[in-house]
């Protein structure tokens, strides 16, 4: 395995990433959250110009024919930026499993620009943005079915993520059996899920270590004590041993072996605990600043506790994981031995 | 008491005014029938119970589910200050309708650019006369959006520097000059304001304890503040019963991770119970209480946050969408509790420099 | 229930601690330990001189007829000494069994000031200086023999805590059915190695307190760096929070029932918990020192490693903890409701 | 591999001089293979593997059960030194009996008095006309006790303080006037030894890098030990792979506590893999390593403390008697490896420095 991105991953991640600052600062949150965290519709705009949609879709369906390692770092870009719409989601999920179902009417709307499809499936995502989709795609099960907005029935959920605009849509009465698109669907949430914690830990980090350079207390930055300095390190050393973990399993995710499998959920819960261990690090790191909307932790620290818990539950993958110990040998020669068992 | 405590659940006092109103009505109700502080002597409206009945107090309290303090700035950390340092005037004009719920209180310990270094004053009150001129800016107040009072300390001597110079003064939040600012705070409520001061005028009458010698007053407030009175065990015990019975009603949802997780924290509830049991012991047999209030500071709040995050991971994804839910089985407050025990390392005194007095203080290693 | 000690109480274990600190200093472990750490003769009799080996037996049968918080104060103690002798367990677990089974030949050897009694319980607790005993104490389940020393063929193992001289008894031919006399030496068993683990972590972090303050690096004593002041300051917090559960399971020790032995348990945890953390804490603020015999740490961390799986091992606490959690109700007031089910 | 590993286990090369040199006849095997360092280039005895390379033979290395490498001092730390800055004379004179295991080298870093603080060298080295004269006193030098020649930094501008003034200066350990200590350690091996140094002459050939500039060059050699080099993945793989295989044949001793720990240190040991192959990816790309050496140590000595905690868990009271036990599971191996590893977050930088490192120079925190 090559662990190193090609130009273009890295090209297309650091454009990503330059939008997302024009349009998606912390001062653009500050002032959303003030007015009431609406659905962005001028930065999903922007959003779709940068024509991300088709990433994952073939060529011969008018899409890129990319992988999961070309999204993932798009992905950890959407997380260090606490991008409000659920980009990585989108186009490396919902997108995608719309092409594998076939559904080609569907997949021009979008490709051509105009539309956002919410993407339900019950006990792995919770719908976002409802209102502003053309389109639904809920799962039941190993059944889906994808409909119009105007034949969706939603009930808004209220999220401690302010900028988590949830509803549960009610199931329609039509869904046909896709268990195999619909496993890989789920396999890729979890690893965008994965990438999304791991750019919200590193965000964390960094404005926590910006404002302990600044912040002064008993007549020198907070930076200069050692708690402070140690805190933060080890949130970094999390980060750091999360993040290969999270990029292996973007390279594996489609093989849906046991595992590949185990790494994907070994990727969901290492960056989950980075995240909760870094945006937590962070907080204290802020004091009591950092208890309020005032600094803008709180942000990172709620998306990092909703995401941990979302395309499956920390259980879930535990489960996953163990699976492997039990039924594969680990030794070092194992490591990348993910092509024999599709069990 | 279970007789008495309402049947609705109030409204959070940091939530609205109605809230924080019918908290008050209930500190009534305790005062009325003597519950007020307990532990206080008869004269202020007191039963003058030893901190052991105290904690078999709080245990029928918490118990029967009765609402929280909305009056503990006042009844734990003003109260027995007044006690100490007060004139007899300042006692018996303060303490009977403080006890009486008549004049909630709110601190003002912080100031902005301080943090954790509590002596970095920079607000001041200039003698004129009878009166001091109180001028500066306060923040992370407690209480202080919808409280009557608040003490905090103030630079006095204008020459000074840190922990010298300064006095422990009480001002009425509605007086002219001093302005409350609401902070919103991660869990949506308002727990916490900024006070400006500007140009307000307070009896001197209203110092407490002599001039220039705030530092040391205050330390006793925090003292008590960080000490066992704010944290009674009853609260993790009620909270660790909880979490018990969350689990057992979902037992497909503990995992081993979950188990040894639950497992660990039931027990550390416990061993806080009788550590403070054990302190309160030592402390009526003539002890006093010391840094190991540090200790205690670090434990409860840590506890705090893992007894809430144990309760998050049973409830998985469904967790996030408990923000104020309207549900019987009172999930929510798994949530609402958790972001309140983030605060916990972070307010009355961080932890952090909690970890420094234990070490200083205990083990005497040097300042750094 | 009071936590307050007796002076009494007080006075006893302080007057073991000076007596520990005169004949069981580091520079006389330090010195044993370079001659092969043998069972000390001199000191052993000094102890017994002492008259602590009656303490719990009744007062018709010539003891002092006292209780497990009567010991548990000198347990600590010599957890704080590091005595090599295992004298809390003799007077505290060993004698009191003996006195139960009423062997009374032996136990008026014992109170006469000159025998020392080996005791092994298979699973619980291996035989200490078996080679100095005059007795043997062999219990396996719930079944005991009392052998004079000419009967007992023991194999000597070696143990990771030099001071700790180990060896295997072969089981006796005839054992007679005791099984409360036995439930109640594993309780105090445990009781009392937890009281030790506390003294020993006590030990380790004042130890370590003033090396970190004599110590000089980077031009200041080690002591002065908030990362060395939070490594000790954490395991301080942990003794603090071992002791009372300790102090409250002296006091229940003998009631037998599902509540106390969860409490037994759990201060067998928390005591163990507490001294692992206090010595590799004690050992990182040493650094490269603390990893050599020069420095006295190494003492402190094996005799935590050894006590912390004797006397019943840590699954074995746990699954003791949690039954009481799955029959009891977890509330304030049942805290110390213990005499309602010996179940 | 597996078919030239010593079908016998080799006594510790650190417990006495028999094991010693039956590790350097492993070293003399392995070089004459050509596999004793299989990234140096052909002239010196290698194959000019890649990192990744490396990483892939490492695992044939451990998998096969192979003896630790009593050489490691010199081929991954002194060796890449020397061939970076090295003269022709002593790249020819030192390299090739280093990789023939003719030559085992000590290192020589810490004095007592410094502990973490590489650069409080009080050891001098005098020039007197074309000798150095080394006096002082070096501590926690590893191999010392059985090697041949050790490396280490000396003061050569007496007028020098802190890291300005140091050369590294290679010398022989039975050179006259060099005397050898070793130091009992916790687990009663001889892993470290003191070096007096008591007027030894030493060529000026064998100073390696310019004069008063042999901080620079240490500290290549530093990032080395930090790094990958010498804690490679196959170790704690092959560990958790054992720790599994305890844990399934015993299955009656682990609970709910011990399957959670045991289920993230072995995710732990696959993350320090993952994390090195992406590292050696990018290296292998051009890159060059910087201040992720630090987050690597903190990493595996805390992994390696990890698993070994967990393993004695598992064996309960069974593991304070492991004391080199005649035992054909090898359950003596859990408890040997547990004392080493406690040395792990200590040595090679304690994880505190570590800790620094990062905030410092990835983080961009103030020094204290």
């Amino acid at each position: 395995m090559d662990f190193t991105f090609s130009a273009e991953q890295r090209q297309s991640a650091d454009m990503l990433a330059g939008v997302l600052g024009d349009i998606c600062s912390l001062s653009h949150l500050r002032t959303s959250l003030k007015a009431g965290a609406k659905f962005d519709d001028g930065r999903w705009a922007t959003l779709a110009r940068l024509e991300l949609a088709g990433i994952m879709v073939s060529e011969r369906q008018g899409g890129l024919g990319l992988g999961a390692v070309d999204v993932v770092l798009l992905a950890q870009a959407c997380g260090y930026a606490a991008l409000p719409e659920g980009l990585a989601g989108y186009i490396g999920v919902t997108v995608p499993l719309l092409a594998e179902l076939g559904c080609d009417i569907v997949l021009q709307a979008i490709l051509a620009g105009g539309s956002y499809v919410a993407h339900q499936d019950h006990g792995f995502v919770v719908a976002r943005d409802a209102a502003a989709a053309s389109y639904g795609v809920v799962v039941d099960g190993d059944r889906v079915a994808v409909v119009a907005a105007d034949a969706l029935a939603s009930v808004n959920v209220a999220s401690i993520d302010p900028f988590r605009r949830l509803a549960r849509l009610t199931l329609p009465a039509a869904l046909q059996a896709a268990p195999a698109a619909i496993a890989r669907a789920r396999e890729r949430g979890a690893v965008f899920a994965a990438a999304e914690l791991v750019g919200i830990a590193q965000r964390a980090v960094d404005i926590a270590a910006a404002y302990a350079k600044e912040r002064q207390q008993f007549g020198k930055p907070i930076g200069a004590n050692q708690a402070v300095k140690h805190m933060l390190a080890s949130a970094q050393v999390k980060i750091e041993f999360a993040r290969p973990v999270v990029y292996a399993a973007a390279f594996e995710a489609d093989i849906g072996s046991v595992a590949s499998r185990a790494r994907v959920s070994h990727a969901k819960l290492a960056a989950a605990d980075a995240a909760l261990a870094a945006t937590r690090a962070a907080l204290q790191v802020h004091g009591a600043i950092g208890y309020s909307w005032e600094a803008d932790v709180h942000i990172f620290l709620k998306r990092a506790l909703a995401l941990s818990e979302e395309w499956g539950e920390r259980p879930y993958h535990r489960a996953r994981v163990q699976r492997r110990l039990t039924t594969y040998k680990f030794a070092p020669d194992t490591l990348f031995a993910l092509e024999t068992d599709h069990g | 008491m279970a007789a008495n405590v309402p049947t609705q659940r109030l409204t959070s006092f940091n939530a609205s005014h109605a809230g924080f109103e019918a908290h008050r009505d209930w500190e009534r109700v305790l005062n009325r029938g003597g519950y007020g502080m307990v532990t206080w002597p008869a004269e202020f409206g007191g039963r003058a119970l030893s901190l052991i009945e105290w904690l078999i107090f709080e245990e029928e309290y918490y118990r029967a589910g009765a609402p929280g303090r909305v009056n503990q700035n006042g009844i734990f950390l003003l109260g027995p200050t007044i006690m100490e340092y007060g004139t007899a005037e300042q006692k018996s004009r303060f303490l009977t309708p403080m006890a009486a719920g008549d004049v909630i209180w709110a601190q003002a310990w912080s100031e902005p650019q301080a943090g954790s270094d509590l002596a970095a004053v920079r607000a001041s009150a200039t003698r004129d006369g009878e009166h001091y001129v109180l001028r500066g800016h306060k923040i992370w107040s407690s209480r202080a959006v919808f409280a009557d009072w608040a003490f905090g300390l103030f630079r006095t001597d204008a020459e000074s520097t840190k922990h010298r110079g300064l006095s422990l003064i009480l001002f009425s939040l509605t007086a002219p000059g001093v302005r409350v600012q609401p902070i919103a705070q991660i869990d949506g409520e308002l727990g916490f304001a900024e006070i400006f001061l500007d140009d307000a005028r307070v009896p001197v009458a209203d110092r407490l304890g002599p001039e220039g010698e705030g530092w040391g007053v205050c330390m006793a407030t925090a003292g008590f503040e960080r000490g066992l009175m704010l944290r009674s065990p009853a609260r993790y015990q009620v909270a660790a019963g909880k979490l018990l019975a969350l689990a057992k009603a979902r037992p497909e949802r503990v995992d081993a991770t979950i188990e040894a997780a639950l497992l660990q924290v039931v027990m550390d509830a416990e061993a806080y119970a009788l550590s403070i049991f054990a302190t309160a012991s030592r402390l009526a047999a003539g002890g006093t209480i010391g840094p190991e209030a540090s200790t205690n500071k670090i434990f409860w709040s840590e506890l705090d946050l893992a007894l809430h995050s144990v309760a998050l991971a049973i409830l998985g994804a469904a967790g996030e969408m408990l923000v104020h839910p309207d549900d019987a089985a009172h999930d929510g407050d798994w949530l609402d509790g958790f972001l309140f025990a983030l605060a916990g390392p972070i307010y009355a005194g961080a932890n952090e420099i909690q970890r420094n007095i234990i070490a200083e203080r205990v083990l005497g290693l040097p300042r750094g």
